[in-house]
């Protein structure tokens, strides 16, 4: 069929006083939307192509350029949204599901928006984290129920533990749906801002060991790059079960780009896709994975925390709670928001929960079996800002996870076409020539600028709240007040109306 | 209007407290004298007073303070008790007419010793006890458990300390630990049950403060079965104590260092073996951290402990004449009842003021 | 020390200032036949052309014999050398002693030893004094014969045809510039300066020059042709200007003999620029280079040996950059190679009149011509100067963007991160 | 001295460089677009994106320690100043003879496009004084200025 009825998301303006044609913008996009016209010896653009990245808006030098929603519109229609419509029109061309990049971008509430904090007036003072040490240091890890002492001294230490200084830690983004310049400025951050990076089901890359005191290393279900040094490498161990932005099913990272490093360090054969099976084909239960968990723990003698990694889904308390006593040190869960490198666009828009209501359910419902001291709980999917990241501690999270927002410092900008390889800024590609576009060294400054920003921001909101260290906050929901919220949503929250 | 209990009411107030390290008894007369100096610090809606070794004739009794709000509370109660305990000796405590205090519950003691059938498989007496105090506080509308210690009671309700003092004559009361409470609430308490101080078992504690992470210690202490239905900091952190100390035998000064945990960068000063002693406890007991101002006394048949926030954002003085023991919120409390004391000094935060009448022994 | 120079062109100067390099004290004494400040010989056929002013000619500030210490003596001639005295003698008969003498006398012009060369209207185009007496008598439409399609030939004919004047060029070889071009660049050349006017009599020779009453009004040509004109320029060739090593010890060739540093065979006198013969590492053999920079370099290394340093000059190549009207061309080493040992690669393009071709040896470029695509030009020579072996990216050096980017990862790095390579890296 | 050095496998290939050298030496060296658009020829950079993707690296004058385009030029334009060490061609005595084209090994000078025909380098900002704008303007810190090793 020849004739296409898409027609475009975006339309490109170009302000012909501005634009000196010095083609950068040429040259900066990989999708090909800003032509050289010889003939004419100047830029033209073709409108379909264009993704909104914003990188020819960015390096412009002269600020020529404007992206805008394609102005065409469909008959009004409550029902059927243009999206709607134009999804039905790619699949009656290609047949095939529709792909996507980032995390849900439905307009689900965002729990997050509905919450308050609290602040101390006159009956107990705020503290001035310029004046007072104030103290985000966590431990992350398996913690015994009570400590073991004889004549003051410890009869048995604690069990292996992360220690964070900021409860803030960057996501599992593998080397093959990120590149390794973006991953090494990830490590770089990490490493200086004191946090963890997570490798994903990437593998670790030769150039990344040096990083191993901040790395999570990931144990997925394609095995990638899994092997002895991989797991002595990192300082935790972290099974991915599932991914927020795509609950119940696996990854599956492309052929292209796999290519020569990518392949060495996922160890299977260069261009052949890596499709990680859901789900992973040694847990079929919650035994099966007990039987995994302690694996990895013999096979790094008990030295490093086992984390498991599972997608918000309805049943979440129960399998947190199953996967508490099967040994996981760690449990991270992934809300519905959570970013991904490429899933169905359906399964990202209408499967799983959202993360503020699985962390409450999951922290109140290990709260009643008393073992929430002895695990640590790590959420993400999705963390925009310092604010959430307060209101996730105080509903009961020890640390939280950040994808997308790292991303998005490193230069993302949600254009959600990770999946296609041409990112233009250099983080969701292979592509030699586009990853050159982030620099490592910049890119750790910027990452590492904004764990530190927010690390000021969480200080100042405690400080408002008359609590210097971090313990204070994880689980005091009285310190989080629900705004238009219904009743129900609030006792799942476990928070207060404001105003009570 | 919503009682105490059904509602959290932050207050700020005076605390006093005095100790004879030999364990010799003396009036209540001091205690009052030093609390009432303070009276500008609390605003009459709230003041208590907690006596150690004034039921020298029943050691070993658990000494019932009791407040009943109307006729048939007393009756339900009285029946449990009988039915669970041997009670030994019951009768009202003795009070007289102060113009200031009004509404007063009817307020009974009973000496009792459990039963032995009353206990469940392998519970102690102490249990037992909690269990009962747990059962009439929520159950039997109308009445509460004041406290329940041996040869130690708890005196409180709505009105100056000074007048509550006067109001159960304690003067006439000879006892070997005097603890006193006045208190600011932002409002009323809606009844007498809401005053301080606290009392779990012998656990008694008077505290001046207002703690931020209530809501984490809460949440953590529910793990370990405790029910805070009062809602107030103080019973937080007696249950916090009793946990660490009574249930995990935790060492005292551990357990000092639990609630008013060292900051990170002083941590990090000290030897290797201390330093992961502490890395440990703040990654174990973490959400017991008290994070926000206090300073509290917390005493117990074997002593008393005195202890401000890390910070030092609540004032607490300390001071001692041969035997005696004095901490207070202002040094002229103390002066006011022993005018110059040898030794004066004002704890920093997070150092323990610790009164043991055996020396180098525990709280429990 | 006591130095001396005998010339004020490139290879003086170049003297000068490799001197100084070393030794800001010793007296320096320069002497030239010329009355001018130093000037570039070059740019003699810019002067005619009119694109250069007088100041524009001076190849160094006026300040620079007071900046560099050194006393000029100008319009001085020398006549002779005493090697054994260690002086010369000049024209008035004063005697020079020396302690360091460099011999810097350039080039003269070759004229055929035939009669009528001494008529009024014929030129020699090797000084500016030369170009000053042409330019006075220059007029529109003025009929001009050029003797030698050369270098100063061409240069020489573009200057004055731009000036009015109706040349006709008369050369001996097949093709014009056959020193720098193959006949297919050549053709290029002569075509474009055809298109302006310029007649080309090649494979032929001035038989005679005819006269009357003491002016030339025109010559016959080898094949009987005449050519009737007012103006002849004969710019057959450059020599070396050996006159004043000639019945000394120092050893002469076509040019004054030097090794690779500059010094003759007698001590302490040295000589570089046109009248020196150094080796060319490309001919494999002893050689005159008479074009301007090797005359600087070897001028320079000269004036560093003179001054106790040691500065090998190992030999240049020839090398031009050379253009008529909008024509440029750049060339260098052996552009027409005779034995088999010899690889052209070659590139037209006649409708751009772009005319490409590289010369390799045992996998080396020893040559290349780049008529009307001269940038960068500069990477082949700078290839051929460290004999860098260019077969891992042999295929690119023809390509319009050849440049750093073909060549291996390494040598790029080492050569651009040159500065600080020293230190290792990190 | 300190030179521009290109870190080849930072370099976007976006030729920011190129534009931002091109209006410093413009007419207009503070209004981009009246140098591109007001001035009668396009400005010409003085530095050269060398570009076959993935390759791509901006190359400029070295500034070379014995450069050989100040010993091979014939108008004594070309000259390398004693303090800075800064290698400026002297526009007004150029002749565009391209002599220094012939010898420099980076192909580092070039035919200046504005049509006066004279020899066009890199000076380093000397003019203008400070950070060269190339190493300014690169949007991904491929080019750095200094005299010794850099973030290697």
């Amino acid at each position: 069929m020849t004739l296409s009825l898409s027609t475009p998301d975006f339309l490109i303006e170009r302000n012909r006083d501005r634009c000196i044609n010095c083609r950068v913008c040429v040259r900066q996009c990989a999708n090909e939307a800003h032509i050289w016209d010889e003939e004419e010896q100047r830029v033209k653009s073709d409108d379909a192509l264009c993704v909104d990245c914003q990188r020819c808006v960015t390096l412009c030098p002269t600020h020529a350029l404007t992206i805008r929603k394609y102005p065409l519109e469909f008959r009004e229609n409550a029902n059927w949204s243009a999206n709607a419509i134009k999804a039905i029109y790619k699949q009656a061309e290609s047949g095939g599901i529709l792909l996507t990049g980032m995390g849900n971008d439905q307009p689900y509430p965002i729990f997050w928006d509905h919450l308050l904090l609290n602040a101390s007036q006159v009956t107990n003072p705020s503290i001035d984290p310029l004046r007072e040490p104030m103290e985000l240091k966590t431990f992350l890890g398996r913690k015994p129920e009570k400590l073991m002492m004889r004549d003051g001294k410890l009869v048995e230490d604690m069990p292996p533990q992360l220690e964070l200084e900021v409860p803030i830690m960057f996501s599992a983004m593998s080397y093959g749906s990120i590149s390794l310049n973006a991953i090494k400025s990830l490590a770089a951050a990490a490493e200086k801002t004191g946090i963890m990076y997570n490798t994903g089901e990437g593998g670790l890359h030769k150039d990344l060991y040096k990083y191993g005191k901040n790395t999570i290393v990931q144990v997925a279900s394609g095995r990638f790059g899994v092997h002895p040094q991989y797991l002595e490498a990192g300082a935790a161990i972290e099974i991915k079960i599932g991914q927020g932005a795509k609950p119940g099913i696996g990854g599956h990272l492309p052929g292209e780009k796999v290519g020569l490093e990518v392949s060495q360090t996922r160890m299977i054969p260069e261009g052949t896709d890596a499709i990680s099976p859901a789900p992973h084909h040694d847990i079929y239960s919650i035994e099966d994975l007990r039987q995994l968990i302690y694996s990895l723990k013999e096979a790094t003698q008990y030295r490093k925390p086992v984390g498991v990694k599972i997608a918000a889904v309805h049943n979440i308390a129960a399998i947190a709670s199953g996967i508490a006593r099967a040994g996981a040190d760690i449990i991270a869960i992934d809300g519905f928001r959570g970013g991904t490198g490429a899933a169905p666009l359906r399964t990202r828009d209408n499967v799983g929960l959202p993360i503020e209501l699985a962390l409450a359910a999951v922290d109140s419902r290990l709260r009643e079996e008393g073992i929430r001291n002895q695990v640590s709980l790590v959420i993400g999917g999705s963390i925009r800002n310092s604010a959430d990241i307060v209101k996730a501690i105080a509903l009961g999270a020890d640390a939280v996870y950040i994808g997308t927002a790292a991303l998005i410092s490193l230069g993302c900008h949600l254009c959600q076409k990770c999946n296609t390889g041409k990112c233009n800024w250099g983080i969701a590609t292979q592509n030699p020539q586009l990853v050159k576009r982030l620099n490592p060294e910049i890119g750790a400054e910027r990452a590492a600028n904004l764990i530190s920003a927010w690390e000021h921001e969480i200080k100042e909101l405690l400080g408002g709240m008359g609590i210097n260290a971090i313990e204070s906050l994880r689980g005091n929901r009285l310190m989080l007040r629900g705004i238009g919220l219904s009743d129900r949503e609030l006792s799942i929250l476990g928070v207060m109306a404001a105003g009570e | 209007m919503l009682r105490e209990g059904q509602v959290r009411i932050p207050s700020g107030c005076a605390i006093s407290g005095i100790m004879n390290k030999r364990g010799e008894v003396f009036s209540g007369q001091d205690i009052i004298k030093s609390i009432a100096l303070m009276h500008d610090r609390s605003n009459g809606l709230g003041g208590g007073f907690a006596a150690y070794g004034i039921y020298p004739d029943y050691p070993e009794h658990y000494a019932f303070h009791l407040y009943y709000e109307e006729q048939a509370a007393k009756e339900k109660t009285e029946q449990k008790l009988n039915s669970l305990f041997h009670v030994a000796e019951s009768g009202k405590i003795p009070t007289r007419r102060v113009s200031s205090i009004r509404q007063a519950p009817l307020a009974w003691r009973y000496f009792v010793r459990p039963k032995p059938e009353s206990l469940l498989e392998d519970e102690s007496e102490d249990e037992l006890v909690v269990r009962t105090v747990m059962h009439i506080n929520s159950q039997i509308k109308g009445a509460f458990v004041v406290s329940s210690g041996q040869n130690m009671g708890a005196f409180k309700g709505v009105g100056f300390p000074e007048d509550m003092g006067e109001y159960f004559r304690l003067e006439e009361y000879k006892g070997n630990i005097w603890l006193a409470h006045g208190r600011f609430p932002t409002n009323t308490p809606g009844w007498w049950g809401g005053a301080h101080p606290f009392t779990l078992l012998d656990w008694s504690i008077v505290h001046n403060g207002e703690i931020s992470s209530y809501g984490a210690n809460k949440r953590y202490l529910e793990m370990f079965g405790y029910r805070l239905t009062m809602q107030t900091d103080t019973e937080a952190i007696t249950y916090a104590f009793d946990l660490l100390l009574r249930k995990q035998n935790v060492p005292l000064d551990i357990a000092i260092a639990t609630l008013a945990a060292p900051f990170w960068r002083d941590i990090e000063r000290m030897d290797p073996e201390r330093q992961k002693l502490f890395k440990t406890v703040r990654a174990v007991y973490g959400s017991l951290l008290l994070n926000g101002p206090f300073s509290i006394i917390l005493g117990s048949n074997k002593g008393i402990v005195a202890l401000n926030d890390r910070l030092k954002l609540r004032s607490l003085v300390a001071a001692s004449q041969g035997d005696f023991l004095y901490v207070a919120s202002e040094e002229s409390a103390i002066r006011e009842i022993c005018p110059n004391p040898e030794r004066v000094w004002a704890p920093r935060g997070g150092e323990p003021v610790i009164g043991l009448f055996e020396e180098g022994g525990n709280l429990v | 020390m006591d130095y001396v120079i005998v010339g004020n062109s490139a290879a003086g100067i170049g003297a000068v200032e490799g001197i100084r390099s070393l030794d800001k004290a010793g007296r320096i004494t320069l002497f030239s036949d010329e009355p001018y400040h130093t000037y570039s010989r070059p740019l003699i056929s810019y002067y005619l052309f009119g694109k250069v002013t007088e100041d524009k000619m001076y190849y160094r500030p006026p300040d620079f014999y007071e900046r560099l210490d050194v006393t000029a003596r100008l319009g001085t001639r020398v006549n002779s050398l005493s090697t054994a005295e260690k002086e010369l003698v000049l024209e008035s008969g004063e005697k020079v002693g020396f302690e360091r003498l460099l011999l810097a006398t350039g080039g003269k012009p070759i004229v055929p030893p035939m009669p009528g060369r001494d008529l009024e209207g014929v030129f020699t185009f090797l000084k500016w004094d030369d170009v000053k007496a042409l330019e006075k008598t220059l007029y529109p439409g003025v009929r001009t014969v050029v003797i030698g399609a050369g270098l100063i030939g061409l240069k020489a004919t573009e200057a004055l045809c731009h000036r009015g004047a109706e040349v006709a060029v008369v050369e001996l070889a097949n093709r014009v510039l056959s020193a720098i071009l193959d006949e297919g660049a050549a053709g290029l050349v002569q075509e474009s300066l055809a298109e302006r006017g310029v007649r080309f009599f090649l494979e032929n020779t001035v038989a005679e020059i005819l006269g009357a009453d003491g002016r030339v009004k025109g010559v016959r040509l080898q094949d009987g042709t005449e050519l009737p004109c007012e103006r002849l320029v004969i710019a057959i060739g450059v020599s070396p200007n050996t006159s004043l090593a000639q019945g000394t010890e120092v050893a002469v060739n076509r040019g004054i003999l030097v090794d690779e540093f500059l010094a003759t065979n007698v001590a302490g006198i040295f000589a570089a620029g046109d009248v020196a013969e150094g080796y060319d590492f490309l001919f494999r053999q002893r050689r005159v280079l008479p074009i301007l920079p090797n005359a600087y370099k070897q001028g320079f290394s000269a004036g560093v040996n003179m001054a106790g340093g040691t500065e090998s000059h190992r030999g240049g190549f020839a090398m031009n950059s050379i253009g008529f009207f909008d024509l440029p061309m750049i060339t260098a080493g052996i552009v027409k190679p005779e034995s088999s040992e010899f690889r052209e690669l070659i590139h037209t393009d006649a409708a751009k009149r772009v005319y490409k071709k590289i010369v390799l040896r045992e996998g080396k470029i020893v040559g290349f011509i780049a008529l009307n695509a001269i940038d960068r030009a500069g990477i082949l020579t700078g290839l051929m100067e460290k004999e860098i072996d260019v077969t891992p990216f042999q295929e690119h050096l023809l390509r319009e963007n050849f440049g750093y980017l073909h060549f291996p990862k390494e040598y790029r790095q080492q050569e651009l991160w040159k500065g600080v390579l020293k230190r290792e890296r990190a | 001295m300190k030179r521009v050095y290109a870190r080849e496998e930072f370099c976007a290939g976006c030729k920011l460089c190129e534009v931002h050298c091109a209006v410093a030496h413009s007419e207009y060296p503070d209004d981009i677009i009246k140098a591109f658009l007001k001035q009668k020829v396009k400005p010409t950079p003085r530095v050269l994106v060398e570009e076959n993707q993935p390759i791509s690296f901006a190359l400029q004058c070295r500034h070379c320690d014995d450069a050989p385009c100040t010993k091979a030029c014939i108008s004594g334009a070309m000259q390398k100043d004693p303090l800075t060490g800064v290698v400026i061609n002297d526009e007004s005595r150029c002749v565009g003879c391209w002599t220094c084209i012939l010898v420099c090994p980076f192909g580092a000078v070039q035919r200046d496009a504005g049509g006066h025909k004279v020899a066009s380098k890199c000076d380093l900002c000397s003019t203008n004084g400070g950070l060269p704008v190339c190493v300014q303007n690169c949007p991904n810190d491929a080019l750095v200025f200094t005299d010794e090793l850099w973030g290697r």
